[in-house]
């Protein structure tokens, strides 16, 4: 399995369209290219910013992992993880997870997959940064991320 | 006793006051678990961070960890609230 | 529910890029986007292009039908469909679904429901243009779309 | 008779050797499954579109339907193969 796989954990903002385009250019039996962004949402006005603080090294190692782990499930041709660190505002993407394959349910379940796993493995926290400009909470965890990651692993 | 390098991150940290520390650990203290509870006795900062452990998730050396992971070896350990990234 | 939605039947490339960035930008509490592109393939070196046919008319309303669909099963703010006709060399894109939603296993959920449906709804037919210059046959429909399709007719 | 308009795609239309035609279908021709079947007697071309009726799909006014719909009123009929787009 030779998939190109890019894993980046940045301050700068991403392109998804840049991202995606290098994946589906990756050879000529790319059938299909899956992507998803998740963006720092302002929650009805709430919100000023998002802070997230991530832990270097442990943050490109963790999703280094998950995507290998996702290239021995499917067979993937590309697969591209970003995760910015630092202050976003509404709008702002926070992560970016591109997968190419030939087949559509692969490039599909993959990204799914990844973003469970990233939510609930790769070592970043958020912080509120309130509209009305005082000091936030960090965000909690949700049950329901562990439990869409935990469903991965009655698979396979 | 042993000179591990502790790091903390999110409100983690922000209880304890620090990014990061050199601690000696006693001999006694085998796993992950028990050097948070050691952790605890330092001070209320601590006692604070601590206050709920089963919550407070660890990686010794770059890697998740079970609370029962000994801590033999380790160059790094970090302690920090369950993750919201993504 | 005032959700965006576009639907396109065209001959001329699209965006990807362009379409995910308006869908993102549609309002401050995007928490996700989600994307597929369907390419034309060579099937190693096997096809020089693919030929869509469609069924004019009927080919925009069998997609609004699907979208309006999605729109009551998923809270989403905005879905894009373009599906392209004509001939297709290899890499280019054939098909394009975003989905935008506050929560991202809406904009997962229904980009996968979208593109099951329009592969078994959509009256849409490629045909083969072999690399050696012959006439190709018709693509056959697969089993396997009609399953992906029927799964979205247990759940809710 | 009734005069239905009848457009045909992929391989159908090349088995028929037309794209479109208007047809004067008798009152005896009530669903789609029938107007198939009273096709399939209209020449070989018809016969060879046709041989599996059960895989040909078909649209009355541009919405999917099912071999027993009832083609009365219809302005528009279309027959076709199972669809590959996507």
């Amino acid at each position: 399995m030779d998939a190109r796989l890019i894993v980046r954990v940045q301050a700068e903002p991403f392109d998804p369209a840049a991202e995606m385009d290098a994946l589906a250019k990756l050879h000529d039996d790319i059938g299909a290219v899956a992507s998803f962004v998740g963006y720092c949402r302002s929650e009805g006005g709430r919100l000023a910013a998002l802070e997230l603080e991530h832990y270097p090294g442990m943050a490109e190692d963790e999703i280094e992992r998950v995507v290998h782990e996702a290239v021995t499930r499917w067979p993937l041709s590309g697969v591209t993880v970003i995760h910015r660190y630092g202050v976003m505002r509404p709008g702002d993407g926070i992560v970016l997870v591109v997968t190419a394959s030939t087949h559509r349910a692969a490039a599909f379940e993959s990204v799914e997959f990844l973003m469970d796993y990233l939510k609930t493995r790769a070592p970043f926290w958020k912080k509120e940064h309130r509209a009305d400009g005082s000091v936030g909470e960090w965000v909690e965890a949700k049950d329901l991320d562990d439990k869409a990651a935990e469903r991965w692993q009655t698979r396979s | 006793m042993t000179e591990i390098k502790l790091i903390y991150f999110a409100w983690v940290r922000e209880r304890i006051g620090l990014a990061e520390e050199r601690v000696d650990v006693p001999a006694s203290v085998q796993t992950v678990e028990e050097l948070a509870g050691w952790l605890q006795g330092r001070g209320e900062e601590y006692a604070y961070a601590f206050e709920n452990p089963a919550i407070v998730r660890a990686a010794i050396d770059r890697k998740h960890v079970k609370p029962d992971a000994l801590i033999s070896g380790a160059r790094e350990i970090a302690f920090f609230p369950p993750m919201t990234g993504g």
